[in-house]
């Protein structure tokens, strides 16, 4: 299994990103005689050949279950080790689509970074299009190259060891870019060395990635300066909500319940008014600590809410983009 | 399907100074009004590369602007100046009349240029707050630029088309949610997609763009026939559309035994027919070969992705359409209201053949990036829809009789 | 009827805001005799006279009707002169809970702007404290001095004419403040003029307003510059709904129709295809054009879902805080 | 409520470098213990006013941080430069080992000093990206700075400690939505209003800030007796709780029928009394005089805003509480749910008893605002909750027997 084809079933050799939950993401090459550990035991990988993708498999002491995925970008951004600050979905996929990547296209990226980018970059543009990808640390160089390889995307990914902005793009092969993604500290520095390596005879899209407002001050002028017209920044705010329901509390239990104390207390009764409070409190935590009455549970009434994941990435970075046009015909000079 | 040069016949869109869009079809011969933005031949940009911006002087005729950022009288400053802010010099000079305008206007004078001088001369600019100020130039910028950009028609532009003419169309989808759900999707060439796409097709030509020739879209739509209305802006060939996009309607997919099966004719009968019935009994067959293949897949390998944008109700469709998507295949559903797709969650929570489903949420910010006035659009639209994003799994029966577990 | 109490009948002369839409909320002084015009047609002045505020009243011609509302600094935001970009609730809010302002707390407030927010300043601090306010404008000076007086709140809010920034905040009366609030194109220049007009005995509160993110970047460095601490900066996104319902449509309802072309059509009958498919979707069309059903009616499944509002204020300002802690005790010196 | 200086005994909040809180009570003689960031002597500060942050040097020594702005290597740079970014000079210094760290704390050098070495000897940093710069300057100030803050307890605190402990205690509210709610609220001294508030009464508190000793808070609550816990934290006399704070069972608002009246006791009986009994008495019939004021306002004028925070149903708990509320008066629900707001308001609309209900949502964003690195912060919490705003209003049967007209 690779990142470029769909399987269905699982064979020796395949990459799986083995599943626990959202954050326990892990990926493995199945090997027999090898073992997958976590919490719930082993899982032996040779169970795993045959077994259709999106398999849940039991541990070898049945104590927990893993999902058995096929490799895609986003799950890969999940379980990648990260080297550098990740690209997440949200901002990888408008990148994608603003610099109107598409099969076939040729793309430079500097820096590869953590190389979340550069998965989701090689699948759109697949077998026939190119990722010419930069980076300048060599270790985190080595480690995307070995990774693209391990993946499969030695033919789409071409990787470099380079500071592009000290020494610009020029590599053996005549680069002919229609997009460009700069993922830099100085992006205004590597945007003259830009005019050599894309395609003049056609638009070309430009995106420079920086978290900092002083960055995008300069990335602006930088690209006025070299000509890139339509110069927009953006962010990508980005949220995810998971559903959950809410119990439907009604203030005629209330009075019921304080009825009830009341009446225990004109009875004389030994009334212990910790105890029926506690019970119907208990009754009612919807937040897990201490629950007796679970999420949806049967005799209760429900109300569907959806409930905002608790640490949001709130910045990203800011997206500056612009488009170099094509050189003018002559009939223009 | 987009081409780098502008066709002849083509239907291009336009992007004018006042932020508008204009779909025009390029005519040879003919003469492209864009109102008060001025008229051009259109001969005139047949042949050139996409990715110009045009100024119309006087004339009709064309030069390229060599400068299009959002119009700016600080264009000679240097960045750390820029970063510093910056201060209209007050000149002294009196306003400009319309008339002093005109005159400007008719000597071939440009927009840019005229914007610059009725700035000099508003006296008082300096002392306006940026709230005016901005007011100010955004109202001159339209009023004289006689600028235009020619684009492609991809997924982009049919959404601000749509956004432009009636978002209600395209359910108030915005670009970037809609990146979002290809990406989600794991959308690419070779990929074999059940979808189904209420739009006039939006969806459908987002992913026709991402599978680059190489793939099938499986379209289940409501009525008799699909609503594939927004095609006709994408340069695409009969064959492309008939190899790429196989169509079914819910009933064929849900109950195909209630599908009559067409008749085979005899070599003789077929020889009897006139030629537009035959071409219909060939294409009755070739849909009736296309559902077979459908249901088949869903049998089998299953499809890639299960995308989806309906008004349907989602938490009773979607767990029927599950078991047509393959294991590990994504499933992205859209709607414009976060409540539908916490229900739909739910719904599919209570059995165990999706993992992790979520419900996601992008929205772009666009800033304005004078130089000096950095800050985000005081306005813009509310809505962009969200994402309910799952995988399809195949759950262990014996893993699950332990009872769950985590 | 003013600003500053609550009252339940309205008197001649009061102050009363009428609600038509809340694009449509027009400020009016109760005078019988007077006639206030909408389209649908004119409300006497003397009908209001007796009526509790909330009232809802027709229009002499019985074609319409608006309701009376007590003024409320939220209410005036909706119905005011814009002579500025206005401070609306989500900021004026939080500037007032970050500033700690409380009942009787001094503030300086530069410039007055439409005075939105000296509103909703005036109500927290009361007849107890005072806000002093600039604005270098001359006609939006008078215009909003004439606003305070007509609202009953000469009292509070001090209204000078004044470009605070080269002229600083000295009047009359020695302002001590413990909050200041700083709506300039320049707010850096007029930070240095502050210190002698504000209380050194205490921790005084300063929020800088400004559009620009180069502002904020010169707002920084002189409230550092100047000895402030705590330095914060934020900007406020609030987003507005509607409670809606939506028709909920299945696939089984979708598959009958189909099943109902497909029965007319083996019918023989002269089915109009058009005609059938037009029903149904006319039945479903929840946005108004040509509806023939209502939200909400019954026979139909609705679920309740929320529509933001269409135009959203995406970006009002950046807002700087910071603390200008008190003057150091003879101890720590 | 909030005094100007630290007072003795005073529950006060110290806020310290690594964004921690901490509540201590301001005991004189005792020693207050910040663990990593030191300790020092409560009477140090005890008569000191609030606004300083204090450095701990050694011997518990307290002096004032002149600045505390986010540390930062520029701060000697100008605005123009700063504005222009930054570059850290390498020294080509070697980095300092943790002994030669100890060694310049004990000789008293100051935590932003330390930093700055650190940062001198850590040759690579102007390579390292922003991301991994930031983690590392927010490493090291957590590290070594020991400074604190001491604030007076009010609703922003009060918010901060319960986001500390248990932010479900006050169901994700954050200061940002309970601002908007008290403007919402018209909140001001004076004003008499109707409040449910399920939290240990950090709506209560916030309303109490802003009456400033005039005005009501008649507070409906769930069980026998109200969760006022978090009054404890307020400098608050029992007069003025007494005077402020009325509070009221659901059982005894909705159903006063059904609460035995409090027997009125002679004067003799009175006498015979034990002194705790005679106390209870009065209490009880306080109390039952306070229910009968209540009672009357809901029919007389009416209270001045009803603000609410409980997890009861409030689609249908909120249609029972309208006729307390005066004409014109705001009604402000919060709920951590839109889901449940959306429902609410569709109950509301049900009948004409208020205007232009409106779901609010207020999201307040940080920046880091170090020069040269301005960012909005990378991460933060979910959550803060929505509020429903409306008008009680008055309907007019003469006007809706003619139909809904607009």
């Amino acid at each position: 299994m690779s990142f470029v084809e769909d399987k269905q079933k699982i064979e020796e050799g395949d990459h799986v990103l083995a599943w626990m939950t959202r954050s326990d993401v892990r990926p493995i090459k199945v090997q027999s005689g090898e073992l997958l550990n976590n919490r719930y035991g082993p899982f032996k990988h040779e169970d795993m050949v045959g077994r259709s993708f999106g398999a849940q498999q039991a541990s070898s002491a049945n104590q927990g279950f893993i999902h058995l995925l096929s490799p895609t970008p986003e799950l890969w951004s999940l379980s990648l080790p990260h080297r550098t600050q990740i690209i997440y979905g949200p901002d990888a996929s408008y990148i994608v689509h603003r610099l109107k990547i598409r099969p076939s296209s040729v793309v430079i990226e500097a820096g590869t970074g953590s190389g979340a980018l550069t998965h989701a970059l090689a699948r759109t543009v697949s077998k026939s299009g190119k990722i010419f990808t930069f980076e300048y640390h060599e270790s985190r160089c080595e480690q995307a190259r070995a990774e693209f390889e391990s993946h499969g995307l030695s033919e789409i990914v071409q990787i470099t060891h380079r500071n592009v902005c000290e020494d610009g793009f020029a590599i053996d092969t005549d680069i002919k870019a229609s997009a460009v993604f700069l993922d830099l500290p100085a992006p205004w520095t590597a945007i003259p060395h830009l005019f050599e390596h894309v395609d003049r005879s056609r638009a070309v899209h430009i995106c420079c990635f920086s978290p900092c407002i002083e960055q995008v001050i300069k990335n602006i002028y930088a690209l006025q300066a070299a000509g890139f017209q339509h110069i927009e920044m953006v962010e990508n705010q980005a949220r995810r909500w998971e559903g959950h329901q809410t119990m439907v509390r009604t203030v005629e239990e209330s009075m019921d319940l304080l009825r009830d104390i009341r009446r225990r207390r004109q009875d004389g009764m030994d009334f212990r008014h910790g105890r029926v409070e506690k019970r119907k409190l208990d009754n009612y935590n919807p937040w897990g600590k201490g629950t007796r009455v679970r999420e949806g549970d049967e005799g209760y009434n429900w109300r569907p809410v959806s409930w905002m994941e608790t640490d949001i990435k709130s910045h990203t970075s800011y997206l500056t983009f612009a488009i170099l046009p094509p050189t003018s015909p002559d009939k223009y000079k | 399907m987009e081409p780098l040069n502008i066709q002849a016949n083509q239907l291009i869109l336009l992007r004018l100074p006042s932020q508008n869009i204009k779909v025009v079809k390029v005519e040879p011969g003919s003469i492209i009004s864009l109102g008060k933005f001025g008229s051009f031949r259109a001969d005139d940009i047949i042949g050139d590369p996409f990715g110009f911006t045009y100024e119309i002087d006087s004339g009709m005729k064309l030069s390229l602007v060599d400068n299009t950022i959002e119009f700016d009288e600080d264009d000679q400053m240097g960045a750390e100046q820029a970063m510093t802010g910056h201060k209209i010099t007050a000149t002294g000079m009196q306003q400009l009349t319309s008339e002093e305008i005109e005159a400007l206007k008719s000597q071939g004078v440009s927009g840019a240029e005229i914007i610059a001088k009725v700035m000099e001369g508003h006296a008082a600019f300096e002392h306006k707050t940026e709230y005016s100020k901005e007011k100010y130039l955004k109202r001159k910028k339209q009023k004289f630029l006689q600028q235009f950009t020619p684009y492609a028609i991809g997924s982009t532009e049919l959404i601000d088309i749509y956004l432009d003419k009636d978002p209600t169309r395209i359910y108030n989808l915005s670009p970037e949610t809609l990146a979002l759900a290809l990406n989600m999707g794991n959308i690419r060439p070779g990929g074999n997609y059940l979808v189904v796409d209420e739009t006039p097709g939006v969806l459908v030509a987002a992913i026709l763009e991402r599978i680059g020739g190489e793939g099938t879209i499986t379209l289940v739509h409501e009525n008799e026939h699909p609503n594939l209305d927004c095609l006709k802006y994408l340069v695409l060939s009969e064959e492309e559309r008939e190899r790429m996009i196989k169509t079914i309607n819910w009933l064929e997919l849900f109950h195909p035994e209630e599908s009559e099966p067409v008749r085979t004719k005899t070599a003789e009968e077929l020889e009897d027919l006139k030629p537009s019935h035959r071409r219909q009994y060939y294409r009755a067959k070739q849909r009736e070969e296309n559902h077979k293949e459908i249901l088949k897949r869903a049998d089998t390998c299953g499809f890639d992705a299960l995308m989806v944008m309906t008004l349907l109700d989602l938490p009773t469709l979607i767990p029927q359409l599950l078991r047509f998507v393959g294991g590990s295949r994504p499933i992205v559903l859209y709607s414009e209201f976060k409540e539908v797709l916490v229900e739909t969650t739910l719904a599919l929570q209570k059995e165990n053949r999706v993992l992790a489903p979520t419900i996601m949420e992008t929205r772009v910010r666009k800033y304005q990036t004078l130089p000096g006035r950095i800050h985000p659009l005081m306005t813009s639209r509310g809505y962009g829809g969200y994402l309910l994003s799952a995988l399809r799994v195949h759950p262990n029966r014996a893993v699950n009789a332990v009872g769950k577990i985590s």
